[in-house]
């Protein structure tokens, strides 16, 4: 029985989602796979918030530019159209609202869209942030790439987050190896589940009353899985 | 005559105070400027205020500079990485007091004071611990947390070509905090790797126009620009040398 | 395939409604989008508020907007000029609203919409009647007054070349309000001499960023930038048409 | 007798004292005239607050640009070293305090520095202000250049302004034509009179109880009137 599916396939399920045109920062970690999913032909223009507008792929090893990199440090490329900017031009672009989505990881999501992702608040913990609030609220749509356990089997869509927050009612969507999750007026709704995974298994391993809003055979995840399976 | 450009690291960073504010560009190691640094830990000042995105990697710049305890607190937004080791013990010891700011406010702060703003109102960490106690106020039906800026006595900058009037360009992602950290401090000091004429720069692509500038130290071609050997925190396969963020205990993914 | 070029000016401006808040950038003539507010005159929205550093010079552009009646409500900084005759007669007879703002303040409002600030303090006409009735607040001593963002529907821009994402490079001092305007409007038109390819743009040279930016149209060679024949405020001797500032009534030097 | 020198000769004494190297904006009006008066050989890095440092001489006839104006609207050029920026980062430059100077107009200057120069609140007058409260408040030091007397024999110096304030306690020095004077905490001080004006005079004229500063035989002044001449 096919329950999830693995971090390429959910990066791909991700990047089916984004229309072309759109301009979208993808957080460090796991969402930073989406951009090797992104359609064929669209064009898709990634912002790093260290002041680059279309980031390319990673460089060539023999071809690396130190002065040239990602938000997680990583060296990466430049495609035609790439502008340069300094951090505040950066971060206003994120504050005032002119990314159309941003895809982040996450600790817990609550089903008021809450997001906790920077800190566990854990004794003797060293926060750091770096810009993770910033881009919590700023895009026009924040959506979450995640998990639905931690590695001890607990939910991370929780009723209301434990962690410390990184934003406030910030994330509409919860795309999770498991289903993915909208963030409705009533709490988390299931747009759609991979594999076998039926709304009563996700109830259960949330212990959250969630919505059933899938579509009878959710073709869109089958699709994905094809995809990313090719 | 305007010459803004001086002989060596260590005049340029001539004046530093015990218990100066000194903001540092640089986003990881892209932009930060080593030469500068070394010649602040050489020049001796102490009890400093670090404005920084980091908090030093490995044991070279930033985190030598800390481990010589020099530095008394640092604001910055992202402190703890897998090289940050020097920063984690002094931290941990309590002989480093932390600020921690979000990039985007740490950005605007830094622009503000540049700017002459004396506050300003940012939606980003509201209901959060990190605007814990700062004074909130609603705009369009949203929460804003006001946020006074920072000014710094020195700044320490590194940028690509500059004329002896101290006009800038930057070079890629090294641009990151260095064009406005050069307009928040009374005394702006930025290393560059060659000096040009004076109207070599094109007007339409000065990034950081001289009046911003005090001091110019020409630091000479970066090898590892060359020979890839100061990658920032990537391998030579491009592999990380941080850790994803965020994971901090728990796998955020 | 990201291609925001729009055929005709009237495309360009289609879709503002009555009642909008347009900014259109300029300062004299210099960056002023005249195709673009020609455009906007065809297409008939009215009720308008307008954002822009002046309020119309001569009979054309601005002026003749304002003389279709098609204006409600002005926010500039500097509207008498000595062709300003259509503002005069209108403001006169009280047929529109102005809203006066220092120029430093008009920016700064401008960018803190685009860049999601709430609100901001600055020392700028404190202490005068243009700051009248406005919250303020001690910062290191010296007041100032809470200023908010000026959002708009849609920004009317000049630039100089731009390609198919809408990265802009501006010619010289006509950049001026262009690029924080562009910030600020849920729709973001501009008007440039020419597209190029995609990629001829200098990346480290880009001013305004193609997310910015909603529509481009081409609209030619300007034949005043090579004949001199529309030369902004100053005949060809370079005599100002327009009176030393300040003088109202008095001189004021 | 002479008592007051000529706009040239004002201009000149003003630039006398600009620094090399120092960043000035002249108000647009008599201060541009100060530009022609700049000491040979210096550097002194004109700011137009519509965005550009560097400016440079009007230019010849045949080769004006529409795209290249100071805040004035007249045609100007760049000198070697300029560069062109938005009218937000121009005022910051202003706001932020980066200018060394700033030489102003003014309708009135009180003695505790206020300036009104922008606006003499007539019944119907249609206000206009530009940029002249961020240039009052926004340089290291704020001078004004203007005659003593408006037309009609009135002091411009004051008391307290009658006129619509710009900016409070902002002039440090005001250039007249019959003399300079400083603010001080004891209000105007004469610095320096022009040809054979004396500061009892100049206390008839303003009606105020001047503080005399001057350093006898006012060489600075002489040798600014003789280079003036020229």
């Amino acid at each position: 029985m096919t329950t999830r599916i693995d971090r390429n396939a959910l990066a791909a399920r991700i990047a089916a989602d984004i229309e072309d045109g759109a301009i979208v920062n993808l957080g460090i970690g796991a969402p930073t796979l989406v951009a090797e999913h992104l359609p064929e032909g669209a064009e898709i223009i990634l912002h790093t918030e260290n002041g680059m507008l279309g980031m390319g792929a990673a460089p060539r090893p023999g071809a690396l530019d130190p002065d040239l990199i990602n938000a997680g440090k990583q060296a990466v490329t430049t495609v035609a159209g790439a502008s340069f900017f300094h951090h505040a031009d950066s971060f206003a672009m994120m504050r005032g609202g002119h990314l159309d989505l941003c895809v982040l990881g996450a600790y817990q999501v609550s089903q008021e869209g809450d997001l906790a992702n920077w800190s566990t608040g854990g004794e003797g913990s060293i926060p750091s942030v770096g810009g993770a609030m910033d881009l919590a609220i700023g895009a026009k749509r924040v959506v979450v790439m995640t998990d639905l356990l931690t590695r001890s089997g607990e939910s991370k869509l929780v009723a209301e987050c434990a962690y410390p927050l990184t934003g406030v009612g910030c994330v509409s969507r919860v795309y999770t190896d498991h289903a993915v999750f909208d963030v409705t007026p009533e709490g988390f709704a299931v747009v759609e589940t991979f594999g076998d995974t039926t709304v009563d298994e996700l109830r259960a391993l949330t212990g959250l009353a969630l919505t059933d809003a899938t579509t009878g055979t959710a073709p869109a995840a089958e699709q994905t899985l094809e995809r990313s399976a090719g | 005559m305007i010459d803004k450009r001086v002989a060596s690291t260590a005049d340029a960073v001539e004046g530093v105070r015990d218990g100066d504010t000194v903001m540092i560009g640089g986003f990881g190691r892209a932009g930060q400027p080593v030469e500068l640094i070394d010649a602040l830990i050489e020049q001796g000042a102490s009890e400093l205020t670090i404005v920084n995105n980091n908090a030093g990697n490995g044991d070279h710049g930033l985190a030598a500079l800390l481990d010589r305890g020099r530095v008394r607190k640092i604001i910055c937004s992202f402190p703890r990485q897998s090289d940050s080791w020097v920063f984690d013990r002094l931290y941990r010891a309590g002989e480093l007091e932390l600020e921690l700011v979000p990039q985007g406010n740490l950005a605007e702060r830094i622009r503000a004071a540049g700017a002459g703003i004396g506050g300003f109102y940012t939606p980003t960490g509201v209901g959060t611990t990190l605007a814990e106690g700062k004074e909130t106020r609603e705009f369009d039906g949203r929460t804003h947390a006001l946020e006074l800026p920072i000014h710094a006595d020195f700044a320490l900058v590194s940028a690509y070509r500059a004329d002896r009037w101290g006009n800038l360009v930057y070079r890629e992602t090294a641009r990151n905090f260095g064009p406005i950290m050069c307009t928040a401090a009374r005394t702006t000091v930025v290393q560059v790797d060659a000096v040009v004429e004076l109207g070599d720069l094109d007007p339409e692509a000065v990034v950081t126009p001289g009046l911003f500038v005090d001091r110019v130290v020409e630091t000479g071609e970066r090898r590892w620009l060359r020979d890839g050997a100061f990658v920032g925190g990537v391998d030579l396969a491009g592999s990380p040398l941080v850790p994803d963020e965020p994971s901090d205990e728990e796998d955020a993914a």
